[in-house]
């Protein structure tokens, strides 16, 4: 029996019905289900239901040994995989003292940057789709194809990257690489424009998603939302700038903002943030000193037993990995928080009131991964 | 033979009546009674334009899938067929051989008769459609009067697919079908006036004739014109007001139940409407057969498809309204504009 | 408010005893009906943030460790809450009145190692279907469970 | 009033503009591939298909035995059994070498524990079968033979390429 909705079980009146979105439905990207209380198309009261694609990914990190569960990070949210295998790696470099050298931290802020842009243009072409413009995945999948081949030649996997090892990285970036990043980085901020133009100053769009969703920020923080979300309701709080982590201290870039709280004020937050990125890919291509990429580590890794917490600004907000070591090869526990976790439990508060065709553009402008949420 | 070919062309009501005139001439000296020949020149006029709705219907999708393509840096359907133009005869041979899936507890009458309800009242429509000159099935001379009662039934067929197949997001699209055609009904009705009251008649072919040598009432009527092709878009449920059938929300809205057959017919008539709205405004607006040298039917339809491209041009760029948005924008802004455009031209009319 | 005058009105609170641990992390092992208390006074002076809250099963003590970790964006310091329950039927308040993210995070928690909150406006399992039992406790035992080919 | 035609104006501006990024995008080259005909041009890390290449010079596999990679495998998706010489003591040569490639997440770190880099991830990503049983491969039976830059890449032991 699936799970039931707390209003499920009340007495409805004549004018109110139940509304199974999902869990398989063209917008909720993934295996989530939202159960809506309607009353015609005003939404009275939302439920959402996850754990359809939960795999049990913390109790299957207890039985691998520390470097193999890397991949098992790009499986969690595979549009920011590089972040996610950032946060772990960092963990476990933490734990056994392990000082990643200056050309690595480099080269991981790179292929962050470019993971970042390439899940925002995933996202941008999504949200399109959800709100009706058929068009804009083909520009966005443009640009991004352009990416993935960047890190395919860099990394070997298109999404599933496994790129980082703990202590570095196991070979060094390809010759072409930098060339076709900054022919990618020279024509990238006039497409990020020529997409704005398209969906996010349209007059449908802003009619579709202005004074949609608001969130304000209080909540927000108490429901632990973070990233791009949260910012779209004012705070100007991102891991790379409050609690700067490997080299982003001495990288200079702004934090977007915006004041309006609403669906479209995240929009705007998500196209800036990509403007910053390619600023940043700029920095670290030109910074990048030369050297050795990976720290010297045993080949059996035995940390001393203790635990230790790193944070990352994936695309989606803070993904933190919790790592508790007992002095074997296998870690005694691990934790993973994920960002769309916290972003979906806020959904109730900001979209009670709406109607049907918001709540879809109110779960784009999360921006969530389903699998990241189930674990 | 030439001549007959460039009679036919230019001036086909010419060769048409005299070969109808020797049928009946033919017919009556067998004394045989001459309302059965009238029912058979009916019957093969009827079937020349089912024959031709559904060769249009096709060439039609294919058509709107190229312009997407071309708009999105893709090639488009190009394997089945020279230029993929078979892809859509595949297609229907794919849904015709699909099984039929009728769901539980449908109302079986509604969910049956929604496709036929919502093709017939496109297929009534092409009585008044002026091809050519002389190409027109029945010049009633109520054409206009008539295309915007019968393209107002089909709603019946939406709103009973939403009701028969006993399905929550078919019956929202049902509903949010039935609040958009009522009031796209109205702007479209407005935009039409000013046009029936330059030409003094409703009679299609008055229309088309009215104007001649470029006196076209695009340029006269901007604004109708404009209203007429934004209210059109909505009648056809096409993006930017494609909420009936919105995938991103209710899955696929009105036929979400539907396959195979039923769901062959809805697309077909979602095209033909199309085809019908564009050939009303080609008509109405860009002079219809009007045209310098080219045969009177190559010019129709070169205005036709061209008003087609700009409805698939909207449709490829424009996201989707909101419910309460359409409601706004038909009754706050296409109205009012409406009527203000009715009121200056009707005084332009009175004083010129 | 800097981590000197919150460890000395944390060590006040009876049983609890504060410190800061390794990395700058401000470490608190406190008695589970301490819980709210303390995190309302760490709200207050600055963590605003509640990353997660998750345990940690030591079959060996008969323990189950409850971890709160709070993060300040003000003073940009790290903070871990610990309070350790019985593991025969471990049971803590619920602190989703203070930080709303701990609703999600404590039925994770309770439906994963069985921890029962008080308290808890709608408890209820979150991801996982009937009848599996606390999975991640190390003595869990599933018929389906295979495991890994040993090498 | 004037709200109202400002309001009016804006929208035709912006819609105007989405218009013309639509129009312009006309007259561009279409990007796509066409799959059968055409195939992507893969770069030399590309992981496909894990292989057991037969080395031109000794004209066998590389592959000792030494179950490294398999205990590298998250999976576990890889099982060896060594071979046995005439006298009954263990060989170091491989005489299965199972691989579960319906199993296997394409992660590389079984390439990169192999000491005597014997396997490689090759360029094949066409591995869809009819039978669940197809998928398990043994790959020291299959005496794979690797082409092109891969080759070159291999028989350097994955060396010669690499700074950027």
């Amino acid at each position: 029996m699936p799970v039931q909705a707390p209003f499920e079980l009340e007495k409805l009146s004549n004018k109110e019905y139940i509304l199974n979105m999902g869990p398989q439905h063209p917008s909720t990207h993934g295996v989530l289900r939202v159960v809506l209380k309607l009353e015609g198309e005003l939404v009275k009261d939302v439920f959402p239901d996850v754990g359809y694609i939960h795999s049990g990914v913390e109790k299957l990190c207890e039985n691998r040994t520390y470097p193999a569960i890397v991949p098992y990070l790009d499986r969690l949210d595979y549009l920011g995989a590089v972040n996610l295998e950032w946060a772990y790696v960092l963990a476990v470099e933490k734990l056994c003292g392990i000082q990643v050298p200056e050309r690595a931290e480099y080269i991981r802020v790179i292929l962050a940057e470019l993971n970042r842009i390439m899940s925002h243009l995933l996202w941008y072409s999504a949200f399109g789709m959800d709100v009706g413009a058929l068009t804009p995945i083909f520009y966005a999948f443009r640009e991004r194809e352009e990416i993935i081949a960047l890190m395919e030649a860099a990394t070997g996997g298109r999404l599933t990257h496994n790129a980082l090892r703990i202590g570095g990285f196991r070979s060094d970036l390809p010759k072409d690489f930098l060339p076709g990043l900054g022919r990618f980085l020279s024509s990238f901020e006039r497409k990020v424009d020529e997409y704005e133009a398209l969906l996010i100053d349209n007059v449908i769009l802003k009619a579709r998603t202005k004074g949609v969703g608001a969130l304000d920020p209080e909540l927000a923080v108490s429901y632990g939302v973070t990233g791009p979300s949260l910012r779209g309701s004012g705070p100007a709080w991102d891991l790379r700038r409050t609690a700067p982590y490997s080299v982003y201290g001495k990288l200079d870039f702004r934090v977007p903002t915006s004041e309006g709280r609403d669906t479209w004020s995240r929009l705007k937050v998500r196209m800036d943030e990509m403007r910053e990125s390619a600023k940043i890919l700029r920095q670290a291509a030109g910074a990048l000193p030369s050297g050795e990429v990976s720290a010297k580590t045993p080949r059996v890794l035995k940390p001393a037993p203790g635990e230790a917490y790193s944070r990352v600004e994936s695309p989606r907000g803070e993904f933190g990995a919790w790592v508790v070591s007992d002095g074997s090869e296998r870690p005694y526990r691990v934790k993973f928080r994920s960002p769309s976790f916290s972003n979906l439990s806020v959904l109730r508060e900001i979209a009670v009131g709406c109607n049907i065709a918001d709540i879809i553009a109110i779960m784009g402008s999360l921006d969530l991964v389903i699998p990241e949420i189930d674990r | 033979m030439l001549h007959l070919l460039e009679a036919l062309l230019y001036n086909p009501g010419v060769p048409l009546a005299g070969l109808a005139a020797k049928a009946r001439a033919l017919w009556a000296a067998r004394g045989l009674p001459s309302p059965v020949l009238d029912l058979v020149f009916q019957l093969a006029i009827a079937a020349t334009v089912s024959g031709f709705i559904t060769v249009n219907a096709l060439f039609i999708i294919w058509f709107d899938r190229k312009i997407s393509a071309l708009m999105q840096l893709r090639k488009g359907p190009n394997r089945v067929g020279p230029f993929g133009l078979l892809q859509t005869l595949a297609d229907t041979l794919k849904l015709l051989s699909k099984e039929d899936i009728n769901p539980l507890r449908i109302d079986p009458l509604a969910f049956w008769l929604a496709p036929l309800l919502v093709f017939i009242p496109s297929f009534a429509v092409f009585l008044v459609i002026p091809f050519g000159n002389g190409l027109i099935a029945g010049d009633l001379n109520i054409g206009i009067l008539y295309i915007l009662a019968i393209s107002g039934l089909s709603v019946i067929g939406i709103l009973s697919a939403g009701w028969g197949s006993n399905n929550k997001y078919s019956l929202i699209g049902g509903l949010r079908s039935a609040a958009q055609m009522v009031s796209y009904e109205v702007p479209m009705m407005l935009a039409i006036l000013p046009v029936v009251m330059l030409t003094g008649s409703m009679r299609m072919g008055a229309i088309v004739d009215a104007q001649a040598g470029y006196g076209w009432f695009a340029f006269m009527q901007p604004v109708a014109f404009v209203i007429f092709l934004i209210a059109g878009n909505a009648e056809v449920n096409r993006a930017p007001f494609d909420l009936p059938e919105a995938e991103s929300e209710l899955v696929a809205g009105f036929n979400t139940e539907y396959s195979a057959m039923k769901f062959s017919i809805f697309f077909l008539a979602e095209y033909t409407n199309l085809f019908l709205t564009s050939a009303i405004a080609a008509s109405l607006f860009l002079g219809g057969w009007e045209g310098p040298l080219l045969p009177p039917v190559v010019w129709f339809f070169l205005k036709t498809y061209f008003v087609i491209t700009l409805l698939c041009w909207a449709r490829w760029t424009f996201p989707r309204i909101r419910v309460d948005q359409l409601m706004q924008f038909s009754w706050k802004y296409l109205l009012p504009i409406a009527l203000l455009n009715l009121l200056v031209s009707a005084a332009a009319m009175k004083l010129l | 408010m800097n981590t000197s005058d919150i460890l000395d009105d944390i060590n006040k609170v009876p049983g609890a005893s504060g410190a800061v641990g390794p990395d700058s992390v401000l470490d608190v092992l406190a008695p589970a009906k301490e819980v709210p208390g303390i995190l309302t006074a760490l709200k207050k002076s600055g963590f605003g943030h509640l990353s997660f809250v998750t345990a940690k099963d030591l079959p060996s003590e008969n323990l189950i460790e409850l971890v709160y970790r709070l993060f300040s964006y003000v003073s940009r310091i790290d903070a871990s809450v610990r309070t350790r329950l019985d593991r025969g039927n471990p049971s803590a308040p619920s602190v989703s009145g203070i930080f709303r993210t701990a609703e999600w995070h404590e039925r994770e928690t309770a439906e994963m190692f069985g921890v029962e909150f008080s308290g808890h406006p709608c408890p209820g399992k979150l991801l996982l279907p009937d009848g599996v039992e606390a999975p991640l406790r190390k003595d869990f035992k599933h018929e389906k469970m295979t495991p890994l080919p040993v090498v | 009033m004037m709200g109202y035609i400002s309001e009016i104006y804006y929208g035709i501006k912006s819609l105007s503009a989405g218009l013309g990024v639509t129009l312009k995008h006309c007259f561009r080259k279409p990007i796509t591939l066409q799959y059968p005909e055409e195939k992507p041009a893969l770069p030399l890390r590309a992981r496909g298909r894990l292989v057991m290449p037969v080395d031109p010079a000794t004209g066998a596999n590389r592959c000792t035995a030494c179950l490294l990679c398999a205990k590298a495998c998250p999976n576990g998706s890889i099982k060896i059994t060594k071979a046995l010489g005439d006298d009954g003591k263990p060989k170091p040569r491989a005489a299965k070498y199972l691989y579960r490639s319906g199993n296997c997440m394409y992660c590389n770190l079984c390439v990169e524990a192999c000491p005597f880099a014997a396997i490689l991830m090759s360029e094949e990503y066409e591995t869809a079968t009819r039978d669940r049983e197809s998928l398990n491969i043994d790959l020291a039976a299959e005496n794979h033979q690797l082409k092109g830059s891969k080759l070159s890449w291999w028989l350097a032991k994955f060396k010669g390429e690499e700074p950027a």
